[in-house]
């Protein structure tokens, strides 16, 4: 299936980009979504075991099964305030 | 009240948003743009969120406050986009009966959205260079 | 900055003197004239101090902050006369680099200033008598 | 001596003035004082012993010899904030 997944901050200037679409297999999640995302973004490999990931805003851990249905996004530790 | 803005933050009107007769005390913080951290100089910082779900959390924070003390009212608001040094990136207000409350769910507040927020800030080093504030990722210093 | 007035307290005014590019923190707290205390109805209150001395203890109030926590710059500000429900008696401001010694700076300085300085409130309730408010003295419970 | 003595607060309101003047002995201390106060001003009598004394604006025990030259205070505790 076709993923979007957002990207913020360090994740989106290494990327490039701010919204990555990638190809991942049906009930993929989170865990195997950073190694796809590693995968398809060589400059995110580094950073990509400390990528936070939300769905539908809200954190999630590696268990959680992503659907294209619901938006994802990933982002380094925030530090807002 | 939760607002995420690109203007100049306006306290006084924060503040006066958490009045009420039935508060005794009113707590405000703000965040300002510190010149100097650990002996670099920091010329500006540049401000970045999650629009959705930094709203989102900003309402949990809010919440999770008010559910843990006897609160009259809350507003949090933070600021982005690009803040020269000394101006204002975060307000969060609180009123409650009694003081203790206030100081100890503001306090609570500003630690929960540090902490959980998306919203991130990039560095402007007087030496030109730029860096974004990722606590705990290679290369990047915890800033408190 | 230290200040006894009769005239409604611009806390803004006072949070903009604690303001500084050396502090990434500012906390203000404001005291205001709560409606209900255990169930009675307050309609204002009057404040009375004895001048000179409050003067005095108030600098010691920011002086003793100022040796327990690293701070930026400290100010409180206190109404005297007559205040209505909802109006500000006193206003504690203080800014510091860091977050947790506003916080504690802030609400040590408002819990000294409760407990040492030479001013008084008068109770006007609801059915119309009066009442000096002294904690622990005959016939005054504690207000807190 | 002649002492004066400045009220404040429920202290003033009892005693109908802000400015009391006491005959004193020399030497006089606070406690002492208060028993010259309580006798002068039999309203002050019942709140005498909770009365907050300053001498030259600092708070003085009981001990605390008085000096016409010092302004002395007596005021009941305090409730500002």
């Amino acid at each position: 299936m076709k993923l979007a997944v957002r990207l913020f901050a360090k994740a989106k200037e290494l990327a490039g980009t701010e919204l990555v679409h990638l190809d991942v297999p049906n009930c993929t999640n989170v865990g195997e979504l950073r190694g796809v995302l590693s995968a398809s973004y060589p400059a995110l490999a580094a950073i990509a075991p400390n990528l936070l990931v939300a769905v539908g805003s809200q954190y999630a851990d590696d268990t959680m099964v992503v659907d294209p249905s619901v938006e994802v996004a990933c982002f380094p530790p925030v530090s807002g305030g | 009240m939760i607002q995420l803005t690109q203007d100049e933050i306006d306290y006084t009107r924060l503040t006066e948003s958490v009045r009420s007769p039935s508060a005794g005390a009113v707590v405000l913080f703000l965040g300002t743009v510190r010149e100097m951290t650990d002996g670099r100089e920091t010329v500006a910082l540049d401000y970045d969120a999650y629009h959705e779900m930094a709203l989102a959390k900003l309402a949990e924070v809010e919440a999770d406050a008010s559910d843990k003390w006897p609160l009259v009212a809350t507003a949090i608001v933070h600021r982005l986009g690009h803040l020269e040094v000394g101006e204002i990136s975060v307000a969060v207000a609180v009123s409650s009966a009694h003081r203790n409350e206030a100081f100890e769910a503001g306090r609570h507040m500003i630690e929960r959205l540090k902490q959980c927020v998306p919203i991130w800030k990039k560095e402007n080093w007087g030496d030109g260079s730029t860096e974004w504030v990722h606590p705990g990722l290679d290369g990047n210093k915890i800033r408190t």
